[in-house]
């Protein structure tokens, strides 16, 4: 690590920690919000790269893409909102450019009415343009359709009388790849990225139903209860939240914005910690002075 | 990158700053995003409803599937408007009946059916040690948890004696969930907030290189 | 009349409810009769909405035409209002600017300044959930000490250099937490709030569906 | 009406009208795998709706369509309901019901005091959902109570509400309230107003609305999301006395470590009834601890059953579908 780094971080935790005393000084709570600021903005700005250990739900993900014949037909899906973009963009970005770079022909598709549509269409053309690749022939964005229930079981038979044209309006018949793409028969994968409960619907009605294996990325908060599927091999891999996303990207080679957040996170994280221990062993002091004052 | 998109941005980045500056002090800019927010917000459950509730499930089928009878609920609508009177006042106590008693209806069977009984079946756990230490330990944890819990919340008694003590225990459990639960969210609420710092520095600054190069 | 009504109407809306969760959708009137209802209450909900959008002008425009302070930022409401919600009324085939579909007036003031704002909003969290561990975890009793140190042992589990301080401790420390914390106690407490509440939520449904609770008429 | 002729219903309108009248074996059997009714049910299992639609025929005996798989649910009801109303019915007769104290309750009549003496509002929030949520109506029948104390006291009121509804209901509620007082020449339609649809707008105006006023007390009482931290925190800051009670178990956390009073879960919906010190409304929490003691008991039972492995037979009784 550079000298520099050394410093600017060493100055940045005299910072926070200056800030608590003010904060705790004065009652005045918007040092306390400064120094949130500051432990997220600093880490995005000047990055410093915490080497990352890989956990098996992600390397079970990675393997299986890997693993997938060149130029398999893959469905990712953008079931997310706009609000928890900071954790599962970064997973659309790193599973695109990894299925982009084994040549997979991309079909994209979500369940969220506002702002999904136009989210996949940002994500898939920018690492689109990035890697060269062009629309209909090695991408198609399916877009938005009401009902999940019933798309996500019609797909199963036809996707295209769940969809008649795509995202733009521009009948799939008049897009070479869906030529080869009619149900869920010709796509090898499913990778459904997600910050809901859709991800149990991928799993029980195209999983357990059609038999496409499905691999998922969903945020830190819902992780937990995905474990048992990925235990239980009905979900081929699972990225957790933004670590997860990192992850990814240091597996594809391709560090991005989760890795740049993780030192962010971590670092906002650890300062709520040593805040709320700080702040009890002042005011444990405090107390034990009260009281010896008191009794004497 | 073209004009439009930077404007998009510019727009976007103008009113997450003013949100932001609430945290410093209620100031003009706030203040303005503030309204604007409300009103569009307003505005868009205005056009949801329009399309998805008043074309799409009344006007659509009273016209074109023949549904006809369509026109009570609408009736019933209009006389939520009997309150701008002064005589029929209460006839718009009718449709909030309606309302309100359909909502009685679904939830005295959602809960007692959807909530009730799936939670205390699967509270009903061994403690046969065949499970395991492990196991045991678990289930003991949950069963004396999940009764402890229901215990703080009865309302007969005075909490005292045993059922005081029980109603303690509850207490305990109560604040180690909590404790938890507020643990295990801290993440996920930074992770949002990098989000937002994210598109300012690397969007929205982007905008300021294309614009200057 | 102006309270029998309304509490028979409550009643028999309530019990068209509860009979329908015991016979079949299809096979049985009252099954049939539950989707159909439904669309009523959704179609009452609509109507209503003029209500509101009544309340939100009048309050608004009242303050602009009164000249009061801050009418500037009272006109602002109003005009963002109609601007969202007067071009997603008008029929699409007008023109694609109208309606809520894909490149309409509506989607673009949503995605570009709606959604950014709520994003906003909740990333505001960070701030509040930081200032409020601070400000209520503090060991006042042991009540408040049990919660304090449950939740500085959640933090440290959830990032990866806390995993590993805890890992130090004991090499099981993290898959404890998870499972006797999380799994365990969390979980138990969550039942016991929602068994409750779900009690609480039935008894007061069965007081409005008889009309013992009719708070709503002003009882 | 009593409880005899409330019985002498549900028995008609559950079994012997339906079975008579509306039950027809006549239409043939729809496929029971449209995908649509699974978008209803609020199990959220897929495989569970399948099942429970294709057991449905023959079981049923001699009433066509009855689900015979719920009438574990139809025996809870039966239960719930004659226990309630039992109480309901004593406390009706004068008999003397105690119950407990709660805090968070107590302390509303003294908070909105203190909005009194301070000269300034008392803020009421009833939640962020519509009507159709029975939090919003919980909060909606406390709000009846609150808007009495303050037409009392003439304390100014302040009601954003997020949905058209819950706007009608409220203004409702909130006028009978100040007629009742004898107050009505003080009560004003704007009040209860509404605010913004969504879930932050609605946040960032009453966040505003509390920097600007200052209310001296913030109620928050009905279903509240991730929103709960923003409003509580900024009342805080605004050093506002303020009293939660929610029944979203995940919010509860936020508002205990930002509000002074906290109403858990069921105290939400017995508040209403406590407020009003109604033996009415007060009997059915009576009948409402003993199901809960029903249920500790069967519970205990069951655990004893299970770990003996007897109890699969017994589990099978608690099998929602």
């Amino acid at each position: 690590m550079q000298a520099w780094l050394i410093i600017a971080y060493g100055l940045l935790i005299v910072a926070g920690v200056a800030l608590l005393v003010f904060a705790f000084r004065t009652g005045d709570r918007r040092y306390l919000y400064l120094a949130v600021l500051l432990f997220v903005v600093f880490p995005v700005v000047i990055v410093l790269k915490f080497p990352t250990e890989i956990s098996p739900e992600t390397q079970l993900l990675y393997d299986a893409v890997e693993k997938l014949p060149d130029s398999s037909n893959v469905l990712l899906t953008f079931d997310y909102y706009a609000s928890t973009l900071a954790e599962t963009e970064p997973m659309s970005r790193a599973t695109l450019r990894h299925l982009f770079r084994k040549d997979c022909r991309v079909l994209t598709m979500t369940t969220i009415p506002l702002g999904g549509p136009s989210i996949a269409e940002r994500v898939t053309r920018e690492i689109a343009a990035e890697m060269g690749k062009v629309y209909g022939v090695d991408y198609v964005n399916l877009g938005y359709k009401a009902n999940y229930v019933a798309v996500l079981k019609g797909m199963g038979s036809s996707i295209e009388a769940i969809y008649p044209t795509d995202n733009s309006g521009t009948p799939l018949a008049k897009l070479p790849m869906m030529s080869r793409i009619k149900n869920y028969a010709d796509i090898s994968f499913i990778i459904a990225i997600a910050d809901n409960d859709i991800v149990s619907y991928w799993i029980s009605i195209v999983r357990a139903q059609y038999g496409t294996p499905v691999g998922t990325g969903v945020t830190a908060v819902s992780a937990p209860q995905y474990y048992a599927y990925v235990g239980a091999g009905q979900l081929t891999g699972m990225l957790g939240g933004m670590k997860g996303a990192a992850e990814y990207e240091a597996l594809v080679g391709h560090p991005d914005r989760a890795t740049k957040g993780m030192t962010a996170q971590s670092l906002v994280h650890l300062f709520i910690i040593f805040s709320v221990v700080a702040g009890n062993v002042i005011f444990l002091i405090q107390k034990r002075r009260a009281g010896a004052g008191g009794q004497a | 990158m073209s004009a439009i998109e930077i404007f998009q941005i510019w727009i976007a980045a103008f009113f997450t700053l003013a949100l932001f500056s609430f945290l410093y002090r209620d100031n003009p800019c706030y203040r303005l995003a503030e309204h604007v927010f409300a009103g569009l917000s307003a505005g868009y459950e205005v056009g949801l409803i329009w399309n998805s509730v008043i074309i799409q499930q009344m006007i659509d089928p009273m016209f074109t599937g023949g549904e006809w009878w369509l026109v009570f609920p609408g009736l019933l609508g209009v006389l939520m408007f009997a309150r701008f009177t002064r005589d029929y006042h209460w006839v718009s106590r009718i449709p909030l009946a309606f309302v309100m008693g359909t909502t009685a209806g679904i939830f005295l069977l959602s809960e007692l059916h959807g909530k009730v009984l799936p939670q205390v079946q699967s509270t009903m756990r061994s403690v046969n040690p065949s499970e395991g230490i492990g196991g045991v330990v678990l289930s003991l944890l949950i069963i004396v948890g999940v009764i402890s819990t229901l215990i703080y919340f009865y309302f007969s008694k005075e909490h005292k004696g045993v059922l005081g003590g029980v109603a303690k225990l509850g207490i305990w459990f109560i604040m180690v969930s909590f404790g938890a639960h507020f643990g295990y969210t801290v993440m996920a609420r930074i992770s949002l907030l990098i989000g937002r710092v994210q598109f300012l520095i690397y969007d929205w600054g982007d905008t300021f290189t294309r614009i200057f190069s | 009349m102006k309270t029998t009504v309304p509490v028979i109407i409550a009643f028999l809306a309530g019990l068209v409810m509860v009979l329908a969760f015991f016979f079949d959708p299809e096979k049985s009137f009252v099954g049939r009769l539950e989707p159909e209802v439904l669309r009523w209450v959704t179609i009452v909900g609509g109507f209503t909405l003029l209500l509101g959008v009544v309340s939100i002008i009048r309050v608004n425009y009242g303050g602009v035409h009164r000249r009061s302070s801050g009418w500037g930022y009272k006109l602002a409401t109003v005009v963002s209002v109609f601007a969202m919600a007067i071009p997603a009324m008008l029929p699409t085939r007008m023109s694609p600017l109208f309606g809520n579909g894909p490149g309409s007036i509506y989607d673009w003031l949503f995605n570009n300044i709606d959604a950014p704002m709520m994003s906003t909003m909740f990333a505001m969290l960070a701030f509040y959930i930081a200032s409020a561990a601070f400000r209520a975890f503090r060991a006042r009793s042991p009540e408040a000490t049990l919660l304090l140190v449950t939740a500085v042992l959640v933090m440290l589990w959830r990032v990866p250099m806390g995993e590993a301080m805890l890992k130090g401790i004991h090499h099981s420390l993290p898959e404890y937490i998870n499972t006797y914390i999380m799994g365990g106690a969390n979980l138990a407490v969550q039942r016991g709030i929602i068994i409750g509440a779900a009690l609480g939520a039935a008894a007061m449904s069965l007081r409005i569906m008889l009309g013992i609770e009719r708070t709503y008429m002003g009882n | 009406m009593t409880f005899a002729k409330f019985v002498f219903w549900l028995l008609v309108c559950t079994w012997l009208v339906p079975a008579s009248v509306f039950g027809d074996t006549i239409v043939p059997v729809v496929d029971s795998t449209s995908p649509n009714r699974f978008q209803d049910t609020s199990s959220g299992s897929v495989t569970a709706g399948a099942g429970a639609a294709s057991e449905v025929s023959p079981g049923g005996g001699n009433i066509p369509a009855f689900r015979t798989q719920r009438i574990n649910a139809l025996v809870l009801v039966l239960v719930f309901s004659i226990l309630v109303l039992v109480y309901t019915r004593w406390a009706k007769k004068g008999k003397n019901l105690f119950i407990r104290k709660i805090n968070g309750l107590d302390a509303i009549e003294e908070a909105v005091g203190r909005a009194t003496e301070m000269g300034k509002p008392v803020l009421f929030i009833p939640g962020i959902q519509e009507l159709d949520n029975i939090q919003t109506i919980a909060g909606i029948s406390i709000l009846g109570r609150v808007a009495r104390i303050t037409a009392r006291y003439e304390t100014p009121l302040r009601v954003p509400v997020p949905y058209p509804m819950v706007l009608a209901a409220g203004q409702e509620v909130v006028e009978q309230a100040y007629i009742a007082e004898g107050k009505a020449e003080v009560y004003n339609k704007d009040i209860v107003r509404y605010v913004a649809g969504e879930q932050f707008a609605f946040t960032a105006t009453v966040n505003g609305m509390m920097i600007r006023e200052r209310p001296a007390t913030n109620i928050y009482m009905g279903a509240f999301f991730a929103e709960s931290l923003l409003l509580a925190e900024t009342g805080n800051a605004a050093g506002s006395i303020q009293i939660a009670g929610t029944a979203e178990a995940a919010q509860l956390p936020f508002f205990i470590a930002a509000c002074d009073y906290t109403l858990m879960g069921e105290e939400l919906y017995a508040a209403s009834a406590y407020l009003s010190r109604e033996p009415l409304l007060l009997g059915g929490l009576k009948g409402q601890d003993w199901v809960k003691i029903l249920l500790v008991i069967a519970m205990i039972i069951g655990v004893t059953l299970v770990s003996l492995g007897w109890g699969d037979w017994y589990l099978s009784l608690f099998e929602s579908v």
